[in-house]
Formats: structure tokens, C-alpha cells, sequence
């Protein structure tokens, strides 16, 4: 079996992402999605932190500490860009107008339940971010994610243990060994990494799975 | 790339169906887009749902949509003005359904509608006809009316000047209701008197982002100093 | 007695319009007030269709259609005046960031119930415009009317038989006749026309009046 | 004539008292008002609940008013950070009490304490710990949580110029929530950078009107030019 790697499921990512989209990446995973964007496409890319056309990382020296994403780091903005303010930025998201937001995750259940901002420990300090306002706004939500943790559980499961994000709010994962759907009838499987089967896959994550229309004979 | 400019007020009307939610911006004749409503009149649609301050004054614009007989509903603050007998006349004669929102909850009813909330608590109206049969609430020693979002299928706006991505900025009181029914509507057509090139408005005056706006129609006579001329 | 025409009564609402207040004049007699603010004091009106900072009419010829105020009339933009959409505006009135809010009446109950905008008849059509926003939303709500209608009957009333723009709203009335403001325990006479006593007054609007600080024997 | 600015930031937040709720700018460093937060330590005012994205970054600004034990309560949507170590610490203690809040319905809530709201359905939070024990509604389909708005005593925010009358412009995303926060606070006081003559601010540009400012004080050191330089 052919995993993915990070940057392999970010260009994978970006290949699905069409022309005049208003997009949202998440901190982490995500954000290398913005570096496999095919130049010829127009992609607006928003930040919840208020800016809509944000632009590639600036060269050294040219950072602006005014001018940063929702990570914190600085970027810039390209000509026809904007800025406004949060309560605008989040009725952007929340209002349904950003087309697809790509999150991180913890656990991704298979109607679609999110978990990706409170592992839940006790000793843990919770902070959620916009992480919450992000899962259920955009028209679809993209999780990218390792299909298994370091010790081999699937992060694709019939119920969340760790605490959500939202509820039945991811429409499609990317992960290193699969793509899923997620619809009514639950996990259907888009594609999968080469060398592996149908069943495999069932026997690594423990979930039904549908396999997807192009998995399907001729 | 991404071009939202049509080339006619025609094209930018395009597909607005028979029984469609329309939002027109303006505030009587300031920001009202004339030229997008006469082509949704030549277009044809009817049977529609109009989201407006106002009911149409005088012989163009709104009223002129209403004495086509294109209208089935209108929600609005503001219908009965010295000339809006158009309206006036199918009122009267039972042909349009009127639902009266006081301004500011019909501000506040679109600006919900875009920013994705179920419904608000206003205090706008509590006690009165307007929210007769309608939930009332008590928090924090002030009564408050529940409020439903206002969503529209179309918005037709008018703005001063926009870019290839639709960023859009106004002229003075025209602003109006145009960014928030920009926000409320699934599509957005503005008209607007000035295409400006892709970074030509500073990102710093942008009133409505792009990404509230579908499609952009260039209306050299909407400008506003052919308006004063006239 | 001495009756306060309509320009008497919109410089006696001036006078208690203090340096640096937001006032929102409403459409017809209240307008009137702006001409007789003092140039000396700095005050900043609102029109609720989207500006602050607004100034006298235009010259004639200098009209411009899209500067108007919310009686539609044309008006002009004072240095420092600033443009902003309906929502924002209507913040600025129901957030109870407006100091001062003036209007007319067909009515004013003694606990403060204001009608002004329809007059209940069967065969009108209604229109509320911003009347109910104004109504409530202001830190204070004068009320500019005459006393009695052209019948006779006082304006001031135990209970509005209009239909109602805005419950225990007012918190004074300047009428041609008297000015009152309204509390907790009803009318209180502030001043009234010179030659006047407080009876005749109560013969006049047959409402209950208590007498006002001002008109206390010292 | 009426003049908002104020000659020291000491002077700028004279009067915030015991106990007061108070906004604070900015998303993490970017908008926050540094010179107002030394001068609120400087001043003394303690058992305060703070409204602010975060809970501090590093050793200034609210991470050293949380240093300086003067925070009760803070409302928030991330406030564990790298750098976080000053809230991480009196949190652990017991000495700061914390209300975690999506960073949406944050704004959302704030929005609605400046917009006179008594309270909103948000769908943002549904099915979720942070909704617990909260009113929900199905309207249209769809689930929300009610949610109350968040008023305060004073706001201190950051922002590129200001007139005399308080009019303010913000730069690039150093906007977040000092728009919104202006709107929420009974008292509103800026920090900026540049003080523009009256008239020298383009009204059609003006993100903050002057009706939600109360105090401004002029800050040179905050120039971002200045933020670059070091």
C-alpha cells in the first residue's frame, strides 16, 4: 500500500478545489493546501481574522504584524483583496458564503460528526477557536486527516469519543490510505491508496463502508 | 480567470424565475438599481416576492414593476408615499400581500438572513399591531420580539464602483440597504457606475466584499452626476 | 395665553440639546429643530438612512440625489459626517447609542406610550418606516406636537386609542401649550404658556399633572 | 467644540473601576492596544472580567494584566497558547474563571450587545459541550443555541486614525474585533496612531463612526512602522 504523504494529500486536496471558489483553511494540515492552488485557477482564499484574497507568505524582512492569518503567521494580500471585521468575516462563514472549508480533525464520525478541537483530557485547557463556527458554515466541509493514529486506531469511527466540533457537518475526508464521502447512507469511499482493497480498508478502520461510484466494475 | 461583469443589464437578469424572492436596494430613489429592474421587467418573471424600503414611487423603477402586475408580495417599512399610487391601486384592490416591517427590523431581518442566525430577539415593535401573534420575550427587564431571518432568492443593488471580483464601494446615502441585501440574497446583481481594475479600490474601503456579490453589470447612466444633470 | 408657534417650538427643543449629543430629528415638525441649534454647540444628527454628521439643505443647484435624508429631501454632509448601511444605522438607534430621538405624535399616553404612525383607520394603507426603531431605541425620545387637535381634544391622554408605535417610550413632550416630562408616576408639568394656570391645563387635557420642580412656589 | 482625544494613555482609562467588564482589542498582538493595557495595570483597577479573543501572549500586554492578578473572569474563544503560560497558570490555580466561546458566536454576541439584540439563535456550537444546559431551537430545518449578547463597561482597542470626533480607520487585519467591540462597550476609548483633521478622514472610508467612540489618545510608538522596526 502507496500512503500519501502531507504534501501529497494537500495537492490532492487542491486538485478538487474549482476556479472562484471562497475557501477556508484550517491551521495546520490545511494550510499546505494553499501551496498546490494551480496558479492558472483564481481561489479566494479568506481567513475568519478578517481578510478575503489572502496571498502567499511574504518574503523575509517584508512581514507585516498587522497583516497575519488565523495562525497567526504573517501573509499578504493580492490586489483585490479585502479586509473587514469579525462579526462580517464570521456572518462570511456562518451565512454559508465560503464554498469549502478544509479542517484537521481528531475523529471524523461516519454521518459526519467532527471532533477536532478538545482531546477532552481533564487536565487539558480547552480553547475552540473558530474552530466550531468553521465545521458547520461552509457549503462543505473537507477534513484532512491520517486515516490511523501513531498506534494504529482509525480516526474514521461509528461515534465520537472525543468531544465535537459539530454535528453531521463533513462532506468529504482526505486521508493517506482513502477518500470518503460523507452522505446519508454514510462512509462511501472515493479512492483509495494503491496495492490496497476494498476490504482491507474495512479491516483497518472497523467502519461500513460503501464503495464509491468509481470503485465500482465498469 | 474570474470576471463577474456581464455586458447587459439583460444578461445580468438572467434566470430570475417566476415566484423568485427579490431584493431591490435603495431608500426611495437613492440607490435604487433602475436599470436592473427595467430589465427584470422586459425579462418577464412574475409572481414575485419583493424585498424593498419602500413600495415604488412615482412611474419607473419598483412602481413600474408593481403596474405590470409582476408583483405578488412586498415586505417592506415604507409603502403609502405621496406618489406611490401604483401600489396603491393593487393594494386596494386585494392584488399584492403586504407584509409591513418596521426599517430597522427589516435591516436587522436581511443582515440575519446573511450572517446565517435562526432568528433575533428585537425590541423593535414590542406591544404594537406589528407583533401581534408573535413570541415575545422578557430578558433582562426588556421585552423583545422574535424575528425571523429575511433570505431572497435575488438581490438587484446598486453601487458606485466595483472590480472584476466584485468588490463593491457606494456613493453616500445610496449605500443604504445594498451591502446587507448583498449578504442576504443566494445571488447578488449589482449595477454600478464604474468598473475598477483588480486592485484598484484600496482593500481598506471595500463596503461589500466579492464574495457577496454573483454578478456585476456596467450602467454608465446610473452615474450619479448624469443623474444630477437630469 | 400665549401660544409657542412651530418655530417657538422647535427653538425651545434646541435649547435642551446639549454640546456633542446625537440626535435623530424625525420626519415633519422635529425637522425644524436643526435651524435652531446653536452654531456654537457641536451637535451630531443622524438620519437613520445612513448618515451622521449631517448638515442644512444644499444650495439650490447643488442637490445630489444620492445625499438625502429620511424624509428624502436633500441635505448635505458636515466635515467629519460619515456613510454607513441600514443595519448599522438602525445599531445605532435600537443599541441605545443615540442620545436624543425627536418626534411627532398623534398621541402620547401619561405612562409614556407614543402613537405616531398609523392612524388606525379601516380604509389607510400603513406604513411604519423607522418610526417604531426611533421610537424605542434612543437613551431619550422627545415628543414635538401640539396639544390639542384641531377638535379640541388633548394629544396628552390617559390611554392611546391609535394603535401604538412604541410602549413607555417618551420621556417628554414639547407641545405648544406645555412641556411635560413623563415618569414613573406620570405627567409633570416642566413649563407651560405664559398666563396659563396648572387647572386650566388639567381642564384642557383632562389627565392627571403633577406639578413640575419649576412651577413649585420657591 | 467637542474633542475626544485625551493627552495620556493614563488619562484614557481614568474611571475604569473595581469589578468593570472590559473589551480588549485584537486577535492575538495584531490590534491589541498595548499602551491602553500598561496603562490600565498602571492605573490599578482589578477584579475585572476581560472580553478578548485570547487569554495573552509572552509577558505584555493582557498577559501581564493577567500577571498582575488584576483578572477575575475572562471570555474568550482560544486562550491556550504556546505562550499562554500567564493565564495557564491562575487558570490551573483557580484564580481566573473562564467562558469559552466560539470565536463566531463571540463576535456574534458582541455584535448583538452594540446592535440592541436581547439575544440570537447561532447555529455555530450545536450538539457541542460549549451548548450545554443552553436553549436550543430547530427553525427551518436547522438547529441553534440561543445566545445572550456581551455588553461592557469600557472597551480599549487600537486603530490607524481617528478625527476629533472619533471617527476611526483600522490597518490590514489589525480590524478583528475593534469595530464590533466600540459598538458593545458604554465607554469606548482608542489608541491610534495618527490624528487626522476634522473632514481629513474620507466619510465613504470611516469603519467606526464617532458615535461609538468616546476616548481617543494618540499613540506614536504603535505606528506599525514602528511594530516593523522592531
Amino acid at each position: 500500500m502507496q500512503r500519501l504523504n502531507r504534501e501529497q494529500m494537500a495537492r490532492r486536496v487542491a486538485q478538487d478545489i474549482p476556479e472562484g471558489a471562497y475557501v477556508n483553511l484550517g491551521i495546520g494540515l490545511p494550510t499546505l493546501v494553499a501551496n498546490f492552488l494551480p496558479a492558472e485557477r483564481e481561489i479566494f482564499l479568506q481567513s475568519e481574522n478578517g481578510l478575503l484574497g489572502m496571498g502567499p507568505a511574504p518574503a523575509p524582512g517584508a512581514e507585516d504584524p498587522d497583516l497575519i492569518n488565523a495562525g497567526k503567521q504573517p501573509v499578504t494580500l493580492l490586489p483585490g483583496g479585502s479586509f473587514f471585521h469579525h462579526a462580517d468575516s464570521f456572518a462570511m462563514m456562518r451565512g454559508g458564503h465560503i464554498d469549502i472549508c478544509v479542517l484537521g480533525a481528531f475523529q471524523v464520525s461516519t454521518r459526519g460528526d467532527l471532533a477536532n478541537w478538545h482531546t477532552g483530557a481533564p487536565y487539558a485547557i480547552p480553547a475552540v477557536g473558530g474552530a466550531m463556527d468553521l465545521a458547520i458554515g461552509a457549503k462543505r466541509t473537507f477534513v484532512m486527516m491520517e486515516l490511523l493514529t501513531k498506534t494504529g486506531e482509525s480516526k474514521l469511527v461509528d461515534q465520537c469519543t472525543y468531544p465535537i466540533t459539530g454535528m453531521a457537518c463533513v462532506s468529504r475526508i482526505y486521508s493517506d490510505i482513502a477518500i470518503f464521502d460523507i452522505g446519508p447512507q454514510g462512509a462511501s469511499v472515493v479512492e483509495m491508496a494503491e496495492g490496497l482493497t476494498l476490504d482491507e480498508l474495512r479491516a483497518l478502520t472497523g467502519v461500513p463502508l460503501i464503495a464509491g461510484a468509481a470503485l465500482q466494475p465498469g | 480567470m474570474i470576471d463577474k461583469g456581464v455586458p447587459t443589464p439583460a444578461a445580468a437578469v438572467a434566470g430570475i424565475f417566476h415566484g423568485a424572492s427579490v431584493m431591490i436596494g435603495g431608500f426611495g430613489t437613492a440607490g435604487m438599481p433602475d436599470q436592473l429592474i427595467d430589465a427584470l421587467i422586459d425579462q418577464g418573471a412574475g409572481d414575485l416576492t419583493i424585498i424593498n424600503n419602500n413600495a415604488g414611487n412615482g412611474e419607473t423603477g419598483l412602481a413600474a414593476l408593481i403596474a405590470a402586475g409582476r408583483v405578488r408580495k412586498i415586505i417592506c417599512s415604507f409603502p403609502r408615499q405621496s406618489d406611490s399610487h401604483h401600489f396603491d391601486a393593487r393594494y386596494r384592490a386585494g392584488d399584492i400581500e403586504l407584509e409591513l416591517v418596521p426599517q430597522g427590523n427589516l435591516a436587522a431581518r436581511i443582515h440575519a438572513a446573511g450572517s446565517g442566525l435562526g432568528a433575533i430577539f428585537t425590541p423593535t415593535g414590542f406591544g404594537t399591531l406589528l407583533a401581534e401573534g408573535k413570541e415575545t420575550r422578557e430578558i433582562d427587564g426588556k421585552n423583545y420580539v422574535l424575528e425571523y431571518p429575511i433570505h431572497a432568492d435575488f438581490a438587484l443593488i446598486k453601487a458606485e464602483a466595483a472590480d472584476r471580483w466584485g468588490n463593491l464601494v457606494y456613493r453616500k446615502t445610496a449605500r443604504n440597504f445594498g451591502p446587507i441585501m448583498a449578504m442576504a440574497a443566494k445571488c447578488t446583481i449589482a449595477q454600478v457606475a464604474r468598473i475598477a481594475p483588480l486592485g484598484g479600490i484600496d482593500p481598506e474601503t471595500i463596503v461589500t466584499p466579492g464574495i457577496f456579490v454573483q454578478r456585476i453589470v456596467h450602467i454608465a447612466s446610473a452615474a450619479p452626476s448624469a443623474a444630477q444633470a437630469a
